[in-house]
């Protein structure tokens, strides 16, 4: 396929059809809209469905139930729309479904701002609803990345029965990059989902549900949500190294902020600072030996955020505070600027990376 | 012997968790009977919601969903998105439907969703132990109505069947009730209706169906039976509130 | 066969089926059954006209009715 | 090669479009490119911008503090983004609708009336960001007069695709202006 | 004040009259719904206000409206019902209002069961809505104790305007135990707050808001967010050390289940082992420093939750995995038993509290 | 010279930031006028929606909050009952009122909260881009209704006045228009009486106010004007819906 | 001292008022005490029970594995419990209502037709339990008669408080079979 | 003073005030203001009478218009 111009948003939603999905339940807001807008027009035409819900609340209980249905199906929205969805990704993750959520985060608390944001990380990566579920974390850096990321983010929605997020921003969604998209996928030749609902035809009926009176069941249940986590911690870290063999300093950072550190590391190299770049791409699960490894040798971390400071838990966390980890944020629909990025690292270098 | 009453095929052997006499048993079998006879059994799909009537995925012997609490219509909207030709009913309680629900069930009914919602108004959350419901009447008490409801305080109970039957996608609403065998009988004609409509397509349809609960009342069954019949009817008339031509013919 | 069967082990003894029988024959039994309850039972299967009233009115479907075949005899 | 650009006007002129002709235009080319509007509540009527990036290695961020170029086509533009461009920078000012003069001495300013000379030479103002265009090529380089009309082919809707050769004079224009 | 026996959700309500409260919004859930119960017998006594919202997302709102209007106010659910309010959370904290938030955890996820659960910890301390906001969380782990913090949510939410959550869960919601009230506050008394909306008479309009379109403006507030939550973890820490002075193992729990760790820690010593107990009853902020005393001659730390593994993170993290370590959880409803825990203690004696 | 036409003191200096031509600055100003000529400014509460209006609390010069999307009935009534003598209205858009927040006005009139609504009924969500509404009218292009708005999958626009009109809390309910000077003027008596109702204590009153958006429908401000008298009077018909008995007669 | 006591029956047999007159009563005499229901989607007709501990030391968790003391009003009860109390525990049974025989053999088990004699002797079957809790009172010394006809106060809703007296009959009732 | 006075600065040119003038007096400046519009204006003062449609159509509240005191002489 030819390289085309694509808005984040609405190469998301492209991708979504290339990979079978043929659903889509959401509700306006921005920086996320063009998806919704591109899904409108282009489902019909391929038989799907796009269905505005009444609300955020409405459009993820839609999932639940055409997802317990059998299909592949979406939903995308952003911060303020993500945090109504939580008592749904809660259900979904109870009830074991596959889907893929996207986040296009804006800037926060409350109504915020419609710019880009980084604040929801906590949120999608420790399960912002209640109850020890956990969604499969994916962060794409530039627009390529965001489609082939889709692909991945249906089949292991499928695999693990679990809910997938694709943690993106306002800047990803806005932006334009050429992109190139795999060749589509039938819905109907995927494998089938005999737990799905969709008619008890000569079988047993099939029960789509999360509630469990018996707490000795729902432990039981529970147990078997952590193993399937653990088999994703096992088979699913996916994270980018750069330059970081040598690296005296490591950034760390995810979706556009990584943009923004990958510069920042090129021109510290010029300078004839050894810096590399950690970059997570899923976040949960983190790639806990991954970044073990690409910090060995660093004297100090830093890690950038357009939040005040969530991953960073996690790096310190995955890090086990063996390395002083830094970090530098913005907030609010702010982004960092490569100089600053660089100026943080000069800073840090010459401080020689002691104090965390 | 001819056998002219048998538990319908649709019902699973499983004993129900109901109160003694609550008549959300009677309301199952009700549906029950009426997906046997239109032999859908292995087309349908039904939607517990979070309610007395929760487990009910556990006493339809038919595929099911446990739905968040009012989210059954949006439950639905999807599973009849992804499989047309099912049959997809909803169950759902008076604050399951009118109170958190109530953008669900008004926006499916506007979309004329083509399913069916089984609605059981029994003025009262039973569940959570009695609690006032949108449907509790004025002067009925509630846990978190101690002194019973005052309209100035609490506002006044609402008529769901009256208000969708105002949305042109809504094809088919009627209010029933089951506090003797002869009501029993109409509201399983209007069940049936209910589901009929669905099969051809007709749009949204909903059975408001008046019931008991005997425990959060604090009246024995067959008290409460009377209880319903001249206290909830006369706020709650019976009857078809809208229908497509030929069914009011 | 009887008319009127009571699966007794379901029965809630919530009485309305006695309330809603025409002719008056259930009655609720002095032994618990062993969800605790009273079962109701009919003693005088014979007077059942087999109208049902009782098992639609039951909401544990605890009661299965049969009349005789018409053309029996 | 880095170019950054801003391209900045009233809701309404085009600049939205001229920009991702610029990158599409980079990306026929095979250079990185990255497009990305401004958004927000300015609706009809307020200001709209959109910043470009063509470059020979990845684009780090689409977002652009310092552009190289700027492209002006209303005053609050002017006033808002002025200040931004770096030094030596390029700033091409549409002076059919700006009247006022820039602040800055270290720019290399052009200043070209394209509305009036839209109307003027081809009777038809809407060719009058391509005379900017043409003229920013002219000038920066970044991309060529070639890739830009190829790209017209995939920003035009199919139905406006007969005023190619409308906006391929325009651009010549722009092109020839700048040279002058 | 004589003593009484109460149960903990009644003893809740009254304490928050006691406390000033007379406005409560909410929506019934077990096991929490003693609370609006009492609430709306006692309210209507004593000219204040009891509702019971068409929702929790609507209950969530009108504690918004009320907080703004300058009144006490409070609300209360469990855990499925805390997830639907979560975007309104987001805005009180981002609009920077002051209310109390109790969530009588149970288990998870989705509709789970009803039984006690504590499985919301990352949802509470970590901002299980969008954006960078916190909540101040306090863990009561006995009635009194729920009584008395009652008292200090009020006044730390007024002091930092900031919404405070009480987390307790299905056991300290249910059980009775005696308890002593405070004085009644007269909440006329209570010093006037100025940023209130209650008419613009004689002043400038007030503007209860938490969106700033001007990025650098919501980045600003932001920092000022940030900075009131490390003048939390600077001033209003609060923990529990039990027995930790000369301690080789240092349980750590919180609210229920460290009542149960306090058991253990009795039955080990019993048993000549050196238990002790940290509580925290900050959750967040979390009493960093405390922790790091409690345990600083710890030869392993055993963190014992109701849940599949949220407090042990934080432990951890706020060690700085200076010490192992080591997690004990149950799920789904089901309560950790003091002969467990003491057999883990021993099982981790015995191993000489290695490998964490 | 006597002024006959002035600025309104219950609305600030500052510009907006709405459309040429969109007809919010309209009503606003009415909204503005009436709290003027009702002397209430010191004692009137406002709360901005999510949607175009959001910076409303910019424009009324009174204490103001910005709501969560739909969710302005619920801040209202947290207000309401902490400052019963106060004037609370609340000025929504049909995204806001409609969609999302159908739960929360629908509830605030069955409780005859004692508030003002200001339903601004655009067709349309404006501030987000045009999607299509609960209210887009059969037929209507939106971005996300690309082909029109086809009753068969998206339903059919729902008239909130109407529903809201069967609810016994609701004391005053009436649509009006602003799309030329004499509906404006009638639109302001509306106004005005919604909020008398709310001062004399009888319940919730809501004024349904048919608006232009002008961007969205891609449409010039008097084309739009045009196009809401000929399209969407004829599905959303002005009138009183439902009044107090003084105010009928 | 610790009592740890589980009392479970049908719900509407008065167990958790039982309950609560026991921890009321030890709260008189100053020990720790707690009670916490069994709560769930059992309604009437369902089973109830509830924990009761009686402590000299704070009251670690409230809910109880294993009961010092287990009292049964139904069938249902015996078959769930029984095998949970601790060797040596009491076991106080209503055999008006259960007819069957306990299991265990290590247990000191008392069975009282406590239906039948609240009958007979006050002819008001109300007071049935409070035959049990004196049987409890005087088996285990774990509270005093005197503190538990003084809670009788705190429990039974105003109303009722004449029937304080022939509740403290069914309790004095209790202690003569206990000791008999 | 003037009937009806526009606060130019403020003025969209949405043109709603021109199509509401009964006299047709309201016209469109060729000038643009600063927020880029081409402001509404009165050139014929005379005939304006002080109906206020035009103010009252305005949705920027950019129009005030008085009229001459009747009782004035
Ligand atoms: C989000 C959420 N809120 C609240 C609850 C608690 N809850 C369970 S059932 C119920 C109400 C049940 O009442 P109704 O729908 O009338 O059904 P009924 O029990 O009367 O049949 C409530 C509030 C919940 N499970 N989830
Ligand atoms: C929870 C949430 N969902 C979605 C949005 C995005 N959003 C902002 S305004 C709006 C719709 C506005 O439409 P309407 O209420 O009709 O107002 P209008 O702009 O047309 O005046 C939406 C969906 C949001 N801010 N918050
Ligand atoms: S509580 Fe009421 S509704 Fe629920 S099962 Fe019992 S009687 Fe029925
Ligand atoms: S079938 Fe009719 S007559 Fe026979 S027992 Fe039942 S109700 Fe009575
Ligand atoms: S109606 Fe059914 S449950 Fe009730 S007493 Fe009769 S048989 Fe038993
Ligand atoms: S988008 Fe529409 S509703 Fe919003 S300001 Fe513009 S014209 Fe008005
Ligand atoms: S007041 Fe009337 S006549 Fe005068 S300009 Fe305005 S609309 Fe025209
Ligand atoms: S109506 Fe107002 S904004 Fe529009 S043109 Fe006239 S004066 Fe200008
Ligand atoms: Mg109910
Ligand atoms: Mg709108």
């Amino acid at each position: 396929m030819a390289k085309v111009l694509m808005k984040g948003n609405e190469a998301l939603g492209e991708a979504a059809i290339r990979a079978g999905c043929r659903f889509f339940f959401g509700y306006p807001i921005t920086p996320q809209s063009e998806l919704p807008h591109y899904l409108a027009k282009r489902l019909p035409e391929i038989g799907g469905v796009f269905l505005q819900a009444e609300s955020e609340v409405a459009a993820i209980n839609m999932v639940y139930g055409a997802a317990g249905a059998g299909a592949r199906v979406m939903t995308s929205s952003s911060s303020p729309g993500v945090s109504l969805k939580m008592e749904g990704i809660s259900y979904i993750a109870g009830a074991e479904l596959p889907c893929v959520i996207v986040n296009m985060q804006r800037g926060g608390p409350g109504l915020g701002s419609i710019q880009p944001g980084q604040s929801d990380y906590f949120q999608a990566v420790k399960g912002g609803g209640h109850g020890d579920y956990r969604l499969l974390v994916l962060a794409p850096a530039s627009i390529q990345e965001m489609v082939d990321l889709m692909g991945l983010a249906f089949a292991l929605a499928d695999k693990y029965r679990n809910p997938v997020m694709i943690l993106g921003d306002g800047t990803l969604g806005q932006m334009m990059e050429p992109v190139e998209f795999p060749e589509m996928i039938d819905p109907d030749k995927l494998p089938s989902k005999p737990w799905a609902a969709r008619g008890a035809k000569g079988r047993e009926p099939n029960i789509i549900n999360s509630l469990y009176l018996n707490p000795l069941e729902l432990e039981e249940h529970n147990l078997k949500l952590q193993a399937k986590y653990a088999q994703m911690a096992e088979e699913e870290t996916r994270s980018e190294s750069y330059y970081t063999d040598d690296a005296e300093i490591v950034l760390v950072g995810y979706g556009s902020s990584a943009r923004v550190c990958k510069a920042a590391v090129d021109q510290a190299r010029q300078q004839g600072i050894k810096a590399g770049l950690f970059r997570p791409i899923t976040l949960f699960p983190f790639p806990k030996a991954e970044i073990q490894a690409a910090c060995r040798q660093a004297k100090s971390v830093l890690t950038v955020e357009m939040s005040m400071g969530q991953l960073v838990e996690d790096v310190r966390y995955n890090l086990e505070f063996k390395v002083p980890v830094h970090f530098y944020g913005r907030a609010g629909g702010m982004v960092p600027t490569t100089r600053a990025v660089v100026s943080k690292i000069t800073e840090l270098v010459q401080e020689g990376g002691r104090s965390a | 012997m001819i056998t002219v009453f048998e538990r319908p095929k649709s019902l699973t052997p499983a004993k129900t968790h109901y109160c003694p006499g609550c008549t959300h048993g009677i309301i199952h079998r009700l549906v029950a009977e009426v997906i046997d006879e239109l032999g859908v059994r292995e087309e349908t799909i039904g939607i517990a919601p979070v309610g007395c009537s929760v487990l009910a995925y556990n006493y339809f012997n038919v595929d099911m969903y446990e739905a968040a609490h009012g989210r059954a219509p949006a439950v639905a909207t999807g599973i009849k998105r992804v499989h047309p030709d099912k049959v997809v009913f909803t169950y759902q309680g008076d604050g399951d439907l009118a109170a958190i629900g109530t953008a669900e069930i008004i926006h499916a009914a506007a979309r004329g969703e083509k399913i069916t919602t089984i609605f059981v108004n029994n003025a009262i959350y039973g569940m959570t132990g009695g609690q006032m419901a949108p449907t509790t009447l004025i002067g009925q008490t509630a846990t978190t109505a101690p002194n019973g409801r005052d309209p100035e305080v609490q506002g006044y109970p609402i008529r769901m069947s009256e208000i969708l039957a105002t949305m042109p996608g809504a094809a088919y609403i009627a209010r029933v009730s089951v506090h003797n065998p002869q009501e029993v009988a109409k509201a399983k004609k209007a069940v049936k209706t209910a589901f009929q409509v669905q099969l051809e397509r007709k749009g949204f349809a909903m059975v408001e169906v008046l019931s008991s609960c005997p425990t959060n009342w604090g009246l024995t069954p067959l008290k409460a039976l009377e209880w319903l019949k001249d206290n909830m009817i006369p706020y709650y008339p019976l009857g078809v509130q809208k229908a497509p031509e030929e069914v009011k013919a | 066969m009887l008319k009127v069967e009571f699966d007794e082990e379901r029965c809630k003894g919530c009485e309305l089926c006695k309330a809603a029988c025409p002719k008056g024959i259930i009655v609720m039994a002095d032994h618990l059954n062993s969800m605790g309850f009273y079962p109701a039972t009919v003693i005088d299967q014979d007077s059942c006209i087999s109208c049902a009233f009782c098992a639609r009115m039951c909401p544990d479907v605890v009661i299965t009715v049969r009349r005789e075949e018409k053309n029996h005899g | 090669m880095l170019q950054e650009i801003i391209l900045a006007g009233f809701g309404g002129q085009g600049v939205m479009s001229m920009g991702q002709l610029l990158a599409y235009a980079g990306m026929e080319e095979n250079k990185q490119v990255s497009w990305i509007p401004s958004y927000g509540p300015e609706m009809r009527g307020g200001t709209a911008n959109c910043s470009v990036t063509l470059s020979d290695t990845p684009v780090s961020s689409p977002l652009i503090d310092e552009p190289d170029t700027l492209f002006v086509l209303n005053r609050p533009s002017l006033e808002k983004f002025e200040g931004n461009v770096k030094p030596g920078g390029l700033l091409l000012l549409n002076s059919s609708l700006v009247k006022v003069e820039p602040q800055r001495t270290d720019l290399r300013v052009l200043k070209l009336p394209v509305d009036n000379l839209a109307q003027e030479k081809f009777g038809n103002s809407r060719v009058a960001n391509m005379i900017l265009v043409g003229a920013f090529v002219a000038i920066t380089g970044a991309v060529s007069l070639d890739s830009v009309v190829g790209a017209l082919k995939k920003v035009l809707p199919e139905h406006r695709h007969k005023l190619i050769p409308l906006n391929r004079q325009a651009l010549e224009l722009g092109v020839e202006l700048a040279q002058s």
